[in-house]
């Protein structure tokens, strides 16, 4: 029992995602600022973001239900949490791989339920636009993480580790690759990364869903961006890459989070339409390929 | 007497007594569907039960249904007490709601094939009546049900003929028959088409959505959502296992695994595109019949058991959702979404209500919901064994439940967050106890899936299931309870205190009225990608409206039909009496139906006469169903 | 044949036309010939409309339309006149779409009407900008102050 | 001592918001420079945010004319305190060569509290840096 | 299907907006169906204040009233006061005003690029094109000792001379090879492509009835240039070419702006050879009585001033045009139809610049009569501000 606590709340779960998360961001955010020729910010620059957060007075706007304002940001915390408990877990633990993708729907139906609870229209434009990019990678998004299965034959995320440590990594093979490119095209959207930021679009929707809120509920929005950061890399670096905690893992997370940053660089914003179009029609495509070829045995 | 007649006898004259005793109907018939429950749990506890008369025969699966059954229909007469009231023809609405739930009671305990079909056909009647008092444009989908179902029930005659030429026997599970010859194939098909236009399952579908259009809300949370459903899948699966031999990686499995995943998605994606809200509802009620057939067509344990899961969770977080759409209407008068907005704040218990079986529905953990679908997928998965299309289903099922969600945040929004013009309050306590009693019901079932539904409903009817993947419902919401703690630990050391009401910032000018987004064009997007652009252009048209597709083809036949009548003036004259009339005799022809099938029950002398009576009557009934085309078309 | 040569020929008689160099031309016309000048040079000789000004004058407010012929390198300047009380003069906009802007802030700046104007709603002003008020005219003061004082 | 921890996010994290008050555009077009290579305000953690409920410092250019005036003062409302005004640019600060103007209401320090004054037309970035480093320093 | 249209504010303050202006977008989903704009919260009304303001003071007014083409406005204002009575510019002044006309007309092309690129969300492209911007702000500073608002404009000549030619050309030669790069990054760029092509087209009809100008109206196809078509100062002595593409879409007007920067550098570049030493001021005593116009090719048009004074030291009427007042109002002809995202996009296609349009510098003559001065003006204006105030604070 108390095991499981740790593991929940400290280690693999809210306390080391949380900072792996935040560091990650940083990463990011330094990565991207040296690509600018930038100095970026320093390395605790997101923990002093939150804790500036935290110290600042929440405002709710008016006529809005409190209860959903306020409540979205914790949900989606909750979803994120648990997945980073899972994902490491070498035995069973609460779920499985449908667990795992249905977990993830989580954090945008906070950002979508916040941003609509906020009566702002262009927060309700955000939101529509969150869920229709949802709609646009759940299909790429499953049909890769299916592939993975089709090889190992199993939905626990402990066996398909276990299947790459006997017979290869999944991205060794073609399909597996194939598989990996469209997953992580999905990952993108699901962090909200250009080219994929438009629910947030700063340009056009202010921040989209979060922008009415301020103070703590921001905070743990941006707590819960900053953990996806981390959780959905790894999630990737552990179904495609193999598993455990070890530092040849998290060489393995850096590459993942390596090449969402250059992507996240080199790409403007896509319009939703653009999006929807490509997550159906190529990236799709690519995924139902590696399927096929997972089929034939490549 | 048999305490099965009397689920059956007792509202069946109860509704006699509010037919003629109006003002008590809604008391008289709140009373019987309580005896009703407490009758439902009596078998259920009692688990095997036989009645000779009428060859009924409870046993755990038959129990659980009608279990369900009667305590959705005691919640929903309650919510109609305060909901209906001052309405026109009470009387009447009560009495066919009784009716329904004794001409279910009988199809569920029946052993009989005659016995079923005897009831299953009277099912028609109540269903035409309630859609009907709907009031303006009632009439037409009224009429739409009663030709689906009752077409349907058409082809169960002939289906039931030729299982009874096939085996020899009437009785349900009298032998299993492999769905080889092809006389076997037909006859699962005729009797599939039975199942499938009750559940609504695509193409047999339209008339969902016509109801919806116009029907009262508890009379949808009954029948469309609930009620039909039940009898449906309850059919669908006994088709499937206790008279034909489905199995798994089998020509049937795959016609069923695609059609259920076809009505999931073209469903949903109908429902995406709606703007209102019982309508939108109406297209899910379709839309979830699709996982229970994806389910049951799996052939496995597993995928059977999920199916009936899933069964039972519609059941109970449809029905909530149209009547908290109801509560909604009975509030504001529109169940329009453009025009409706903010009812969160006002109407917040309606609110928890509606929001938990949208979750449920959904498919968000740790809900009812999820974990029905969650067994659905993992059959899928175990045909990755056999087959390669699996992916195809699974992918069907999952982006389906996606758009599920989507869809339902779309309403969410437009009801109940958004922006607000109307000052609606909570609804009165009758009104709001039915749904929120689902509501939480779908926790209960979701968080001991293992310990209350799986164990008591499932498992006795279809044994033990090997589960391949890992879900702990409790285990989760206690840890999802400690990461909302963590959550709300964050809001507590921040500065919570300083909580401030400030106005809507739309760029430092107040937000002017029309600055609102009601939510009804949210996926537009999505209509305008091609090729759903052509679908939904092809939808808009009712090309995949079977109804309206045999109706197109009714008018042209009838055209031919008239030219026939002109030269046969002399032989029936009476064929060119007017519409009502006509519409009169095919009520006839179906009361016919059941005296026929009545007659045959008692006399014995079976043999001949079915398929001669089935014969005659589905000849008549196309031949009227023809000429009503006709003057349809000429409308 | 030059633009000033068919703006002669066609309108020699109502326009008194003075070229003040061989790139500026300014024609003065009576308000009822403005629209059917100044679509005359739009439409048919091709000029593109620059904008207008007006300057508040002793018998009303003067107002001229300036087109650029671009392939002359010619400015030409149409000068009219909206006599004081009435203050109205007939709107270019149907015939030219882009005058539409610049006739509107002529109309809040000076409170020139331009009949036959497709919108003539505040364009710079405040939305709580005092009715009557007219920031480029030369009115005065007690005049002003009294609206203002009717405002409130 | 969480009031510390939040004053230390305060000073290392603060996020800008950019109010427009009838600029002639200098000043914002600089503003934006601040956050390009040469600048690089991100290092001290300084963002520039789009909404102002995100925002912990207000920075307002230009002369607020009759139009902008309420606006400002509701767009001052909508920032969640602790909370920092600076006047960029002479305009701000005393309303420059359009004091006479018409259309010119009252110095923005009458319309909403400023806290810094940066005169200039615009003033550098490097002047804007060093208004935000004594900006820190009026936190409490 | 009883379609309700929703309306969506952009604005006054919004991202997108760098100064604020009220858009209010009508939609169906995302698609937008009507558009209307209300600016006026930029508008400063110069003329009054300006009354006191003689012809050489003028310059330093209208130089406020944009930031980003300080030179734009002076440049038209002193041509307007030199038509009056003809007056003549040395030749060396003549290319100093090529000179900062061009320069400026590189760094707004490229404060535009980025800002593009901005509202894409394509942030690497900003930082790029700002990144190669400041090079161009320090000749300015070098030159004039400012950033921006370099004060070098008065009327009969420039006030201040350039000698660092060699420092000149070499930053020249950095800015141009770097918009040639970008040129062919943004003209290669898939992604860039599918945001930009067949986005917010601007029909050639269309652009002829709204009279738009610059490079909105030359990605129209149609081909005017103040520059080419009404010479002055020294662009007839140097050898450029006038960009015109026929889309009308927002991808012709950023390759239009990305190739003028380029063309640009050629024409300092041919200024900067052919200049000879020689005085820099006519040194104007007396501007006369009469009309004037004055014209001038800025980044985002033609600007045109009006003049006209009486014989004293102050105009009697000035009345300035903006290129933005001409291009913004085109923006609902090409906005309708087009998705939000885009809408974005399209309104910051044209390049507006609200500051301009809102400018109404018109300065007043000072007559007999009794008028209404600017400060009574003031002082009813601020009457009303007491009662605004005593408003807002109830």
């Amino acid at each position: 029992m108390m095991a499981m606590i740790f593991n929940f709340l400290i280690f693999p779960g809210f306390l080391f995602a949380a900072g792996a998360g935040l560091l990650a961001t940083w990463l990011d955010r330094k990565v991207t600022a040296r690509l600018q020729y930038r100095v970026g910010p320093p390395w605790f620059q997101p923990l002093a973001d939150l804790a500036k957060l935290l110290g600042k007075e929440i405002i709710v706007p008016e006529g809005v239900s409190r209860s959903v304002f306020l409540g979205a940001p914790l949900f989606g915390l909750a979803g994120v949490t648990l997945v980073s408990a899972i994902i490491f877990s070498p035995a069973p633990f609460v779920g499985d791989l449908i667990v795992v993708i249905y977990l993830l729907m989580l954090p945008p139906l906070a950002v979508i339920f916040g941003g609509s609870a906020s009566r702002n229209p262009l927060s309700a434009i955000g939101a529509s636009r969150e869920m229709k990019l949802v709609l646009a990678y759940e299909l790429p998004f499953i049909l890769a993480l299916f592939t993975v299965v089709l090889k190992t034959h199993s939905i626990m995320i402990g066996e398909i580790v276990r299947y790459q440590n006997l017979s290869g990594l999944m991205i060794g093979s073609l399909s597996g690759l194939f598989a990996f490119a469209a997953a992580l095209l999905a990952v993108q959207a699901k962090l909200g990364a250009v080219p994929f930021d438009l629910p947030e679009a700063e340009q056009e929707l202010a921040a989209g869903p979060l922008l009415e809120y301020s103070g703590a509920p921001l905070a743990v929005f941006r707590l819960t961006r900053a953990m996806l950061y981390f959780v959905l890399p790894a999630f990737l670096a552990v179904i495609f890459m193999g598993g455990g905690l070890d530092p040849w893992f998290m060489l393995k997370y850096l590459i993942v989070l390596t090449l969402i940053i250059l992507i996240k660089n080199t790409n403007p914003r896509l319009r939703i339409d653009h999006a929807l179009r490509l997550f159906w029609g190529p990236v799709s495509g690519l995924a139902a390929l590696a399927f096929i070829l997972a089929w034939l045995g490549k | 007497m048999n305490i099965l007649l009397w689920t059956i006898f007792l509202p069946i004259g109860a509704s006699l007594l509010c037919f003629i005793f109006r003002r008590a109907a809604g008391g008289a018939a709140l009373i019987v569907s309580a005896v009703g429950l407490a009758l439902g749990a009596k078998i259920f506890l009692a688990g095997q039960l036989l009645s000779p008369l009428l060859a009924l025969r409870a046993y755990p699966f038959s129990a659980s249904l009608y279990l369900a059954a009667s305590f959705l229909t005691f919640l929903i007469v309650l919510y109609s007490l305060k909901f209906m009231a001052g309405k026109e023809r009470l009387g009447e609405y009560y009495g066919y709601i009784l009716i329904t739930l004794g001409a279910a009671a009988g199809a569920f305990f029946a052993t009989d094939f005659l016995t079923l079909l005897m009831f299953w056909g009277l099912l028609g009647i109540p269903l035409y009546m309630l859609i009907g008092l709907g009031g303006d444009g009632a009439g037409g989908a009224a009429k739409k049900a009663l030709m689906i179902v009752g077409g349907a029930d058409a082809l169960m005659i002939i289906g039931i003929g030729l299982v009874w030429c096939l085996t020899g026997t009437l009785r349900v599970g009298g032998a299993l028959l492999p769905l080889e010859q092809p006389l076997t194939v037909i006859a699962f098909f005729c009797l599939l088409a039975g199942a499938f236009a009750k559940a609504g399952v695509m193409p047999l579908h339209g008339w969902i959505p016509a109801a919806a259009e116009s029907a009262p809300a508890p009379v949808l949370a009954l029948l469309p959502a609930s009620l039909d459903k039940l009898l449906g899948i309850y059919l669908l699966a006994r088709l499937c296992y206790d008279v034909f031999l489905v199995t798994p990686n089998s020509a049937v499995s795959f016609f069923l695994l695609a059609l259920g995943s076809l009505t999931i998605m073209a469903a949903v994606l109908g429902a995406l595109v709606q703007h209102d809200l019982k309508k939108l509802l109406a297209f899910h009620a379709v839309s979830q019949v699709g996982y229970m057939v994806v389910g049951i067509g799996t052939g496995l344990p597993l995928g059977v058991a999920g199916g009936l899961f899933h069964m039972f969770n519609n059941a109970i977080y449809k029905s909530c959702l149209f009547l908290c759409g109801g509560a909604v209407e009975f509030k504001n008068g529109t169940t329009d979404l453009s025009k409706l907005g903010g009812l969160a704040k006002t109407m917040p218990l309606t609110f928890a209500a509606f929001l938990i079986a949208a979750f449920s529905i959904s498919g968000v953990p740790p809900l009812n919901g999820f974990v029905s679908k969650w067994l659905i997928y993992q059959s899928l998965i175990e045909l990755s064994k056999i087959n390669a299309a699996w992916i195809i289903w699974l992918a069907a099922a999952m982006l389906g439940s996606a758009c599920t969600a989507a869809s339902f945040v779309k309403i969410t929004h437009a009801v109940f967050l958004g922006r607000s013009e109307a000052k609606a309050r909570e609804v009165h306590w009758t009104i709001w106890l039915a749904p929120v009693t689902l509501a939480a019901l779908c926790v209960v079932f979701g968080l001991g899936a293992y310990q209350l539904p799986l164990r008591f409903l499932i498992a006795p009817a279809v044994g033990l299931i090997g589960l391949i993947g890992v879900w702990d419902p409790l285990l989760a919401a206690g840890l999802i309870l400690v990461s909302l703690s963590v959550g709300l630990l964050i809001y507590f050391l921040g500065n919570v205190d300083a909580l401030k009401t400030r106005p809507i910032f739309a760029g430092g000018e107040e937000l002017p009225a029309a600055g609102k987004v009601s939510g009804v064009d949210f996926y537009d997007t999505v209509r305008q990608i091609r090729p759903l652009a052509l679908i939904y252009r092809a939808g808009e048209k009712r090309w995949f409206d079977f109804y309206e597709l045999s109706a197109a083809l009714l008018r042209w036949s009838s055209a031919w039909l008239v030219r026939l009548d002109a030269k046969i003036p002399g032989i029936i004259p009476w064929l060119r009496r007017d519409r009502a009339f006509k519409i009169k005799l095919l009520g006839a022809l179906i009361a016919a139906e059941l005296l026929v099938e009545g007659l045959l029950l008692v006399s014995g002398v079976r043999e001949i006469l079915t398929g001669l009576a089935a014969l005659a009557m589905v000849a008549a009934a196309f031949y009227l169903a023809g000429r009503l085309g006709g003057s349809y078309a000429n409308e | 044949m030059s633009v000033i040569e068919q703006i002669k020929t066609r309108f020699g008689g109502k326009a008194a036309v003075q070229e003040r160099s061989p790139r500026r031309v300014y024609l003065t016309v009576q308000k009822q010939d403005v629209t059917a000048l100044g679509e005359f040079l739009f439409r048919e000789l091709g000029g593109r409309f620059s904008t207008a000004s007006g300057v508040d004058t002793r018998p009303g407010v003067e107002v001229l339309y300036h087109f650029a012929f671009d392939r002359d390198n010619l400015v030409v300047s149409v000068r009219t006149l909206a006599e004081k009380p009435e203050l109205e003069l007939p709107s270019l906009t149907p015939a030219v779409p882009a005058a539409e802007w610049v006739e509107r802030e002529i109309h809040e700046m000076f409170g020139v009407n331009f009949a036959g104007h497709p919108n003539l709603a505040t364009l710079l002003l405040p939305d709580d900008w005092p009715d009557g008020v007219y920031p480029l005219r030369k009115k005065t003061f007690e005049s002003e102050q009294e609206l203002t004082a009717r405002e409130n | 001592m969480l009031k510390k921890l939040f004053k230390w996010g305060l000073k290392k994290s603060l996020w800008v918001y950019h109010a427009g008050a009838s600029a002639c555009n200098n000043c914002d077009i600089e503003i934006l420079d601040l956050l390009t290579p040469r600048h690089d305000i991100e290092r001290f953690g300084i963002v520039l945010v789009g909404s102002p409920r995100h925002a912990d410092v207000l920075l307002v250019t230009g002369v607020a004319n009759r139009q902008v005036a309420p606006r400002l003062k509701r767009l001052y409302e909508q920032v969640p305190q602790p909370k920092l005004v600076i006047a960029v640019g002479s305009c701000a600060c005393s309303a420059h060569l359009f004091r006479d103007s018409y259309n010119y209401v009252s110095p923005i320090d009458e319309i909403i509290p400023v806290d810094i004054y940066l005169p200039g037309c615009p003033p550098k970035p490097e002047a804007m840096i060093d208004a935000v480093v004594k900006a820190l320093g009026k936190i409490q | 299907m009883d379609k309700k249209e929703t309306l969506i504010p952009i604005g006054p303050y919004h991202p997108l907006l760098e100064e604020p202006e009220f858009f209010k977008f009508y939609v169906e989903g995302e698609k937008v169906v009507d558009a209307e704009v209300r600016i006026g919260y930029n508008h400063r009304g110069i003329e009054k204040l300006s009354e006191a303001k003689t012809f050489d003071q003028a310059t330093f007014t209208v130089e406020r009233i944009c930031g980003i083409c300080s030179t734009s406005h002076p440049f038209a204002y002193v041509r307007a006061v030199e038509d009056i009575s003809g007056i003549a510019v040395p030749e060396r002044a003549e290319y100093i005003r090529t000179i900062i006309g061009d320069l400026e007309r590189i760094h707004s092309h490229l404060l535009w690029v980025g800002l593009a690129g901005h509202f894409l969300g394509y942030n690497t492209v900003f930082m790029w094109a700002w990144k190669y911007r400041e090079p161009v702000l320090d000749i300015f500073e070098a030159i004039s000792g400012n950033r921006n608002h370099y004060g070098m404009f008065k009327v009969g000549g420039v006030r201040r001379d350039i000698n660092d030619i060699a420092g000149l050309l070499k930053a020249i030669d950095d800015v141009e090879s770097f918009c040639n790069m970008l040129l062919k990054a943004v003209i290669d760029d898939p992604v860039i492509k599918a945001r930009l092509k067949n986005v917010g087209v601007l029909k050639k009809e269309d652009a002829i009835a709204m009279g738009v100008v610059g490079p909105v109206a030359r990605a129209s196809g149609l081909a005017i240039d103040v520059r080419k078509d009404h010479p002055y100062a020294a662009y007839d002595r140097v050898k450029f070419e006038t960009i015109v593409m026929e889309g009308g879409d927002i991808f012709n007007k950023t390759a239009i702006r990305l190739l003028e920067c380029v063309e640009s550098a050629k024409i300092i570049r041919q200024c900067l050879k052919q200049m000879r030493p020689g005085p820099i001021d006519a040194a104007v005593r007396e501007v006369g009585a009469g009309e004037g116009i004055g014209q001038h090719e800025a980044p985002r048009g033609e600007v045109i001033h009006y003049v006209k004074a009486n014989g004293s030291n102050y105009p009697e009427r000035h009345k300035i045009r903006a290129p933005s007042f001409m291009n913004v109002p085109s923006f609902k002809r090409t906005v309708i139809g087009e998705s939000l995202a885009d809408a974005a996009l399209i309104t910051a296609a044209v390049d507006p610049c609200y500051c301009c349009t809102e400018r109404m510098a018109a300065v007043e003559p000072e007559t007999g009569r009794v008028i209404l001065t600017g400060q009574e003006l003031v002082r009813l204006s601020q009457e009303k501000t007491e009662q605004m105030k005593v408003k807002l604070r109830g």
